[in-house]
């Protein structure tokens, strides 16, 4: 599966300064919203992170193949003698924005904030942070020890774990409460110290937040002199705004995508996807769909759900099918039957006829199928007001009405429909949603019984030791069977996931390099020719 | 001296349902300067068209052909404006509406100045303070700046008059000026305009229903019926012997004071489309004779006025007033009402009011318009609160709840003034009237048995049954109002100013049948009004109220022959009264 | 008089011809309008398709009359319910005691002022999305303007001679609501009735923008409206106009006919 | 006068913000859903609850929402981490811009339309304007929009099709600004002018047909003259009268205008509030429409006052 890595970066030809940069919040993932929190311990949506990226460098930068970028990690190197239990991470000299030097102090004062802020923590259980770290210490002002509670995965714990412990500058939060900080996560005025490429300069309600290049930024030198991220809250509405001038890139929304192609002078960007999938949740805790508990029926949706239509129809051809927990892009985690394309589950509608007929339904009057007095039906919550899930949903409903299944679609508020699949089992049937993953793909999470984002009553012993395998055992064996398993398993259906494409104002490069589809941006990347009206 | 109007051979057509109906034929008309005609006439005669046709103020779609001649010259479309309030100008008959209610008096007056003689605002207002206190609003300048609804009824019309006269016109039409007034109010503002005439030798074209108004002022009478003139003539030649039968008809059908007998004219105004040929006043006419409907007769000139008359009336017909009333009968106590006080919100409206009405006793109210009268009534028909005893048959409602004080409420029944607010415009006549007997439970077929000879009490056809109000006259209305209230088989009948909507001849009608229905039945009743004639009329004992306080009772011919207060004796002046 | 017949007429035919192309057009048009061509997506009329087909090649006309049957069976029945809780209240408002009136005007204007986008979200979330509810919820959001109508013409009314008269004979005040009442204020409701059509079909549509109203695959005139303006870079005018104009169509014909029943009984 | 009126419209708000209150609270979802998305686990969303003081009884927040409001503080939104007056002031901004631009142009509109249809009832013109309100009174607002954005947007590309060209932005200066806010305003116009406008033409009619009118006439008074000095001013009343009752009405469709165009003002920020319930924004915005309705009453009843001396306003 060849994937066009988008238009070959142009010769380099005479640079200029490009002024100011102005973009949406959520380019290559979705449709943005505002930002509302500068800080990347609290930052719960994909959008913060990619504001909070700016200001503070990671510790680990994780590039698109989900490999460490020591270039633009302040960590230098990260070992670990005994293969899973302690990690020794070296730091690379790096300054603050206000010239102290970024040291291990810095390291350890984010862990002792995330392990205050507790639950608050945005990314509370993701890699085991911050229950899984026994004891951290810095020997000296460049090296940071860590011990764990029980010995891991190593590549589990550092890309999902460890990357999370972002420097921050202990010196200026340190006299702050935890409160006081929490208070002030959206005021740019607290975030005037960072070591990232840029510095807040304002947050406009509903407008835009501004960003000005931090001047002692060990890394390349920026090519503007002002990175301004714009709240458009509609789609349709920054294709018009780049064409019009007031913004240099914008997501183009797959039904607008033939037109995007025929703009004059912008160019389109199509990027990988985001390292993630919709999932059609099955809820096996609601008495009356309790026919989702039995294997072969939920077989038989994945293999009832023609993929391939979704993506010609809902996303113009610009996605890829997803059949097990690992997004087949980038290949780096995929087992070697599913880099071989080889799924237990794909669209067969033969094949799940029989499935079902073996589970022991058969076809009531109406047509639909029927097992001791209760129908194959059940109705799907997907979020209102998105026209892609709408799509989405209605594709499903026809192919589900060739094998015999009703099903109803509803609309409902986003946070209703979480508020359900979290709190209320009994309260939905199935809902469609996406889910964004880690750097390193485990279920620990998703899959094993009772994990946190495990909503729909899924619970399978071998899929728990599997996982533990895959998060506990070095080494990608325990991670292929683990997704091979559920691929069979299908605890969640799951769906394709979009790749979105990206229209560029004429005259702006370095588009790809500035995007990676894990959230983080370089801006450093961005440069323009000649030509680009500013 | 060229007459300051002349009107020669006007008719005027108004757009009635997609056609054009003629409601003035061939009338004539002179006025010489400082001279006052009265033309007089019922609602419907056309008076009013002929009125506002002189300075073509008619409603859009009027047609209008004949010559108008205003101070000698022809009044023509163009230079109109020019001529209105300089030339001529008009008072109406409803104050308050006719002022602009949002501009002060001032500056309405002022406008009427510096519209003609343009100068500045401050000249402007003083030309209005000239004015005010010509026309007699005391402190004038203070109430420069007020607003028309500052002012009472009599200085509102004041006011009128000011702004018509600030010009200097040689003409002043005044359309029914004093219609709605208090009977006193009405007098001084009949007074200021003789005043104005004779200080400014002012030409007036004086409209009006009522004749006695303007028997002492007019120096000419006109006459209209139906759309066209009967009579016309020198007042005192007129008021004398009236030539035209309509004429005389319409003097014996005003309730002159201490009349015991009306003539009340039979039959209907003819409707605009549908006047009959000849004379229109045959159907109607005692003295009609075969020929009087051929063709309409040609004027004639008699040894007083001219009457369009073929036989006008020859020789000194005089109308007596009747004999005396009958001796005071003292009568059983029906209804008795104690210091009795109301109040409307913080304002006193009627203060320790006492009084009686025996077993078929007609008691009169008399008050002006404010005197609390209307509450009175109101108060013991129980529709308003008020402390005090109201006692029917010995029983105080205060005591009574529920059913009891439904069933003596019923005891009590009412005829409100306006025939129209008193009628629901979408239920059906016998509907109405059967209302209290299907209130009290009675079956429909029995109900419509009794609601016809109800209809035939009153004088009405059975065949109205099915009609709804609006397609009956106002004097009908009042009749099925008042078979309504005979349903109920009341012991007393309130009547709050039965008669003061209606047209003269229908007044005469009704008051007729009110006091054939007191003797036949012997329904004791509760008659208000502000027409002392009226009153002196139906009842057997007056109660006079003034700003809300029994002023004075007594017997109807004693009271009138000697009234002991002054305010009593003011307001007998002041009521219409035969001239010998 | 011909103009005030003639707006009425026009009125009830546009309002005729609309309300039986959405209830029997889905029976006269046989095509399926959920069924997806993937081939066929997002095009312009054609014979196949006399409207074109939407962005997941559903035919339009289909659509258009299938959307137009889903409007009709929830706001006309949501009007009438407006007009009995509105005419309900508003003459408990014009006739009950003074206290009761006071009361219930205040709740009458706070419900006037109350911005309907939070009621509808939050009865949405509790109450499952079906016609019956969509009804209920529609209906509650038309009739206080009604109501606070209704009590002022009672108010109107109630002090009129012929109704102190009623009372004289001793009628109570249900009998003077149904005798004299309801006949006075014959025309007011008749012409809000017609408004009140309008209304509920206005607020289903604007339902849809908040995806409340009528649930994929299903559709309204309001939500492939709706739909329509999310890719109006793509200038899809055949999914914009026909229901923009059905919805414009059943406004004016309840409008034209409030219009002509107003000059009808205000020339009384 | 002024007080009784001002103490009734403070009962309706307490009720009205009472109501809001505890609806929104009560919907099922809630703001900590909206904050986490996909992260969403109980324990985040106990711990977001906690710390946002959500799961204290819901009087007790109600009382402590009083204490604040009364100590002149709106509260935190939970979504924007601001403080919700500035929050509110800067989309307040742009609706105050966009209505008063609305609204000014539509009365301008609705008195000329209702003076010619008052002026010359029954004849064609005002039959011209009468199908024209008839034809405009009838159409939804978004179907105005999205025809509006049809033409001018997309086929003729002369206007922007939604959002906002910020002012304060190096790139789109004031003529953006200005270029997205035609569509928005002439929506906003073609929904009230056909209401105001048809209102207006029936108070003109009303007026010329009274007494006070035939007096002018016979003092020799000009047409023209009369129209102006005293039917306009009369006919006014009613109009103010009307313009203070409709701002609900207004609001309403503002809010579908604004969430059509994308343009940031209260009724889209109310629209946002509510769906991902941002209690104190939410509840913030409802008390400010309720005191915006109340003294729009209050000031057309004033103006009323000034322009008829007569009622001494209850």
């Amino acid at each position: 599966m060849a994937l066009l890595l988008g238009a070959a970066p142009a010769a380099f030809a005479e640079t200029q300064d490009c002024g100011s940069i102005v973009i949406p919040p959520g380019l290559g993932i979705g449709p943005g919203a505002d930002v509302t929190s500068l800080n990347p311990l609290l930052t719960s949506s994909l959008y913060n992170q990619e504001a909070a990226g700016l200001i503070f460098t990671p510790l680990l930068w994780i590039n698109r193949f989900h490999q460490i970028d020591y270039e633009r990690s302040i960590a230098s190197a990260v070992t670990t003698p005994d293969n899973g239990k302690t990690y020794d991470v070296t730091l690379r000299p790096w300054k603050w924005s206000d010239g102290t030097a970024v040291t291990s102090a810095d390291v350890l004062y984010a862990y002792q904030l995330i392990k205050a802020l507790g639950q608050s923590y945005a990314a509370y259980g993701q890699g085991g942070i911050p229950d899984i770290i026994a004891s951290i210490s810095a020997p000296d002002a460049a090296h940071v020890h860590v011990a764990l509670t029980r010995p891991v995965n190593p590549q589990w714990f550092i890309l999902n774990g460890l990357s999370q412990l972002t420097p921050l500058p202990q010196h200026v939060w340190a006299h702050y409460s935890t409160n006081e900080i929490w208070q002030a996560q959206s005021d740019p005025a607290f975030f005037h110290v960072g070591d990232g490429p840029l510095l807040p300069q304002a947050l406009n309600i509903g407008i835009d937040a501004v960003f000005v290049p931090n001047p002692l930024y060990g890394g390349t030198k920026m090519h503007f002199s002002r990175f301004v991220m714009r709240f458009e809250s509609a789609e349709g509405q920054e294709l018009q705004a780049v064409q019009a001038g007031d913004l240099d890139m914008s997501n183009i929304p797959f039904d607008l995508y033939g037109k995007a192609l025929q703009l004059p002078g912008d160019y389109v960007v199509t990027l990988p996807p985001s390292y993630s999938w919709h999932e059609l949740i099955p809820n096996m805790a609601n008495k009356a769909t309790g026919f989702f508990a039995d294997v072969r029926v939920r077989q038989a949706l994945a293999d009832a759900i023609d993929q391939k239509r979704i993506i010609a129809l809902a996303m113009h051809g610009l996605g890829i099918p997803v059949y097990n927990p690992v997004p087949p892009y980038p290949d780096t985690f995929l087992s070697p039957t599913a880099r071989a394309g080889q799924y237990p589950v794909g669209y067969d509608v033969a094949k799940a006829k029989t499935l079902l007929a073996a589970a022991g339904f058969l076809p009531g009057a109406d047509g639909i199928l029927q097992k001791d007095g209760q129908r194959l039906a059940f109705t799907l919550l997907i979020p209102a007001g998105q026209p892609l899930r709408i799509e989405i949903a209605e594709s499903i409903q026809q192919d589900l009405q060739q094998v015999g299944i009703a099903m109803k679609v509803r609309q409902m508020e986003f946070n209703q429909i979480l508020a359900a699949m979290v709190g209320q089992p009994q309260a939905w049937e199935a809902i469609l949603i996406g889910m964004n993953l880690g750097a390193y793909p485990s279920g620990e999470e998703l899959f094993s019984a009772g994990a946190a984002l495990n909503n729909n009553g899924y619970a399978n012993p071998k899929m728990d030791a599997l996982i533990k395998q895959s998060t506990d055992q070095p080494g990608l064996g325990g991670l292929f069977a683990y997704q091979d398993f559920a691929s069979e398993e299908q605890p969640v259906i799951f769906l394709p996931n979009e790749r979105y494409s990206v229209l560029v104002r004429k005259g702006l490069h370095g588009v790809q390099d500035f995007l990676n589809p894990l959230g983080a941006w370089a801006p450093e990347k961005l440069y323009c020719t000649p030509g680009r009206a500013n | 001296m060229t007459p300051v109007l002349e009107i020669r051979g006007l008719t005027v057509t108004l757009p009635r349902a997609g056609r054009d109906v003629p409601i003035l034929e061939d009338f004539n008309l002179t006025i010489a300067p400082g001279r006052m005609l009265a033309l007089v006439g019922e609602s419907g005669a056309g008076k009013s068209v002929a009125a506002l046709s002189v300075l073509r103020l008619l409603p859009p779609g009027a047609k209008i052909s004949g010559e108008i001649r205003l101070d000698g010259t022809r009044v023509e479309k163009a230079g109109l404006q020019r001529l209105r309030g300089a030339v001529a100008s008009m008072v109406f008959q409803d104050p308050l509406a006719a002022l602009n209610p949002t501009q002060t008096v001032a500056a309405q007056i002022g406008e009427a100045w510096r519209v003609h003689k343009g100068g500045s605002k401050a000249e402007a207002r003083a030309k209005a303070l000239a004015l005010l206190e010509e026309v007699g609003i005391a402190d004038a300048a203070t109430r420069l700046d007020d607003y028309p609804h500052q002012f009472s009824g009599g200085q509102r019309q004041r006011v009128m008059i000011a702004m018509a006269l600030v010009c200097g016109p040689k003409l002043l039409i005044a359309d029914e000026p004093t219609t709605g007034l208090d009977p006193l109010v009405a007098q001084q503002i009949m007074s200021l305009i003789a005043g104005l005439r004779r200080s400014k030798n002012l030409a007036v074209l004086f409209v009006t229903h009522d004749l006695s108004l303007v028997a002492e002022h007019a120096d000419e009478v006109h006459v209209l019926y139906a759309g066209r003139s009967v009579e016309w003539g020198a007042a005192k030649e007129f008021f004398a012997q009236p030539r035209h039968p309509y004429s005389a008809a319409l003097r014996g059908a005003v309730a002159w004071l201490g009349q015991k007998k009306l003539a009340a004219i039979p039959g209907q105004l003819p409707e605009p489309e549908a006047r009959p040929p000849g004379c229109r006043f045959a159907p109607r006419c005692g003295f009609a004779q075969v020929d009087c409907t051929r063709a309409y007769p040609a004027p004639v000139q008699t040894d007083g006025t001219i009457a369009a008359c073929l036989y006008p009336l020859q020789g000194r017909q005089t109308f007596t007033p009747a004999a005396g009333a009958p001796a005071a009968q003292r009568f059983a106590p029906l209804l008795e009402v104690q210091n009795l006080s109301l109040r409307y919100g913080k304002k006193p409206v009627l203060a320790d009011v006492s009084l009686t009405v025996g077993q078929g006793e007609c008691l009169g109210i008399v008050g002006e318009s404010g005197s609390g009268k209307s509450s009175l009534g109101k108060a013991i028909l129980q529709m308003l609160p008020y402390a005090g005893r109201v006692a029917l048959e010995g029983q105080d409602f205060a005591a009574l709840r529920g059913a009891k004080m439904r069933a003596a409420r019923r005891r009590v029944q009412v005829v409100f003034q306006d025939p129209r607010e008193s009628l629901n415009p979408r239920l059906r006549i016998g509907e109405i009237i059967a209302e209290p007997l299907r209130l009290a439970g009675m079956k429909r077929g029995e109900a419509a048995a009794k609601v016809e000879t109800l209809l035939h009490d009153v004088g009405l056809s059975p065949a109205l049954m099915g009609r709804l109000p609006g397609s009956v006259s106002g004097g009908q209305a009042q009749r099925i109002a008042i078979a309504r209230a005979l349903a109920a088989e009341p012991a007393l009948l309130v009547l709050d100013e039965p008669t003061s909507a209606l047209d003269v001849s229908n007044q005469a009608l009704l008051l007729n049948l009110l006091r054939g229905l007191a003797q036949e039945r012997g329904l004791s009743c509760l008659l208000i009004s502000h027409d002392f004639a009226v009153v002196s009329f139906l009842s057997d004992r007056i109660a006079v109220l003034r700003k809300g306080r029994v002023v004075e009772t007594g017997e109807t011919s004693g009271l009138l022959a000697a009234p002991r207060e002054t305010y009593t004796r003011k307001l007998v002046e002041a009521a219409p009264r035969l001239q010998s | 008089m011909s103009e005030k017949r003639g707006s009425l007429l026009a009125g009830l035919a546009l309002g005729g011809a609309i309300a039986l192309l959405s209830l029997a057009g889905p029976f006269l048009y046989r095509a399926d309008p959920y069924a997806i061509h993937p081939a066929y997506a997002l095009r312009g009329p054609s014979l196949a398709f006399p409207l074109g087909t939407d962005e997941l090649g559903r035919n339009g006309l289909a659509l258009l009359l299938a959307g137009g049957q889903a409007t009709l069976i929830v706001s006309l029945p949501a009007a009438l319910l407006a007009f009995c809780s509105g005419l309900g209240y508003g003459l408990l408002t014009g006739l009950g005691a003074g206290w009761l009136d006071k009361i219930l005007m205040r709740l009458l204007d706070v419900f006037l002022a109350l911005p309907s986008l939070v009621v509808l979200i939050f009865f949405a979330a509790l109450v499952p999305l079906n016609n019956v509810s969509l009804v209920l919820l529609l209906g509650f959001l038309s009739w206080p303007a009604l109501a606070r109508l209704v009590r002022n013409e009672v108010v109107a009314q109630r002090g009129r001679d012929f109704i102190l008269a009623a009372e004289q004979s001793g009628a109570g005040r249900f009998y003077i609501a149904r005798v004299h009442i309801m006949r006075m204020i014959a025309p007011v409701l008749v012409v809000n009735a017609t408004f009140l059509v309008g209304d509920t079909i206005f607020s289903l549509s604007a339902l849809s923008f908040l995806g409340l109203g009528v649930q994929p695959p299903h559709v309204s005139w309001g939500s492939s409206l709706q739909s329509a303006l999310d890719i109006i870079a793509l200038a899809p005018w055949w999914l914009i106009i026909p229901p923009g104009l059905m919805i414009f169509g059943s406004l004016l014909a309840a409008s034209l006919a409030g219009q002509g029943l107003v000059r009808r009984e205000g020339a009384r | 006068m002024v007080t009784r009126r001002l103490a009734s419209g403070a009962v309706s708000i307490f009720i009205l913000v009472t109501l809001v209150f505890f609806l929104a609270h009560l919907t099922p979802g809630g703001p900590a859903y909206s904050i986490l998305g996909q992260k969403s686990t109980p324990n985040a969303v106990a711990a977001l609850n906690a710390r946002l003081g959500l799961n204290a009884s819901l009087p007790v927040q109600y009382a402590l929402w009083w204490k604040h409001l009364l100590q002149g503080q709106l509260g935190y939104s939970y979504l924007l981490n601001r403080p919700v007056g500035a929050l509110l002031w800067s989309y307040e901004v742009n609706t105050l811009i966009l209505y008063a631009i609305a609204i000014s142009l539509s009365t301008f509109l609705a008195i000329l339309l209702g003076l010619a249809q008052g002026v010359w009832m029954g004849r064609w013109p005002a039959q011209l304007i009468g199908a024209f309100q008839l034809l405009f009174y009838a159409t939804p607002p978004f179907f105005t929009a999205a025809m509006l954005i049809l033409c001018f947007a997309v086929w003729l590309g002369w206007l922007p099709a939604g959002g906002i060209g910020d002012p304060r932005l190096a790139h789109p200066g004031p003529a953006t600004y200005a270029a997205h806010l035609v569509l928005p305003v002439v929506t906003i116009t073609l929904l009230t002018v056909p209401m105001l406008s048809r209102y207006f033409g029936a108070a003109v009619h009303e007026e010329l047909e009274k007494d006070y009118v035939r007096t002018a006439r016979a003092k020799g008074v000009g047409e023209s003259a009369i129209l102006f000095h005293h039917v306009l001013r009369n006919a006014l009343r009613p109009l103010v009268t009307m313009l203070g009752l409709s701002f609900p009405y207004i609001f309403t469709g503002g809010v579908i205008v604004e969430s059509v165009f994308d343009y940031p003002g209260l009724g889209w920020l109310l629209w946002r509030s509510a769906l991902e319930q941002d209690y104190p924004v939410l509840v913030a915005i409802v008390l400010l429409i309720g005191l915006l309705t109340v003294i729009g009453n209050l000031l057309a009843d004033l103006v009323n006052g000034l322009l008829d001396p007569r009622a001494d306003y209850e």
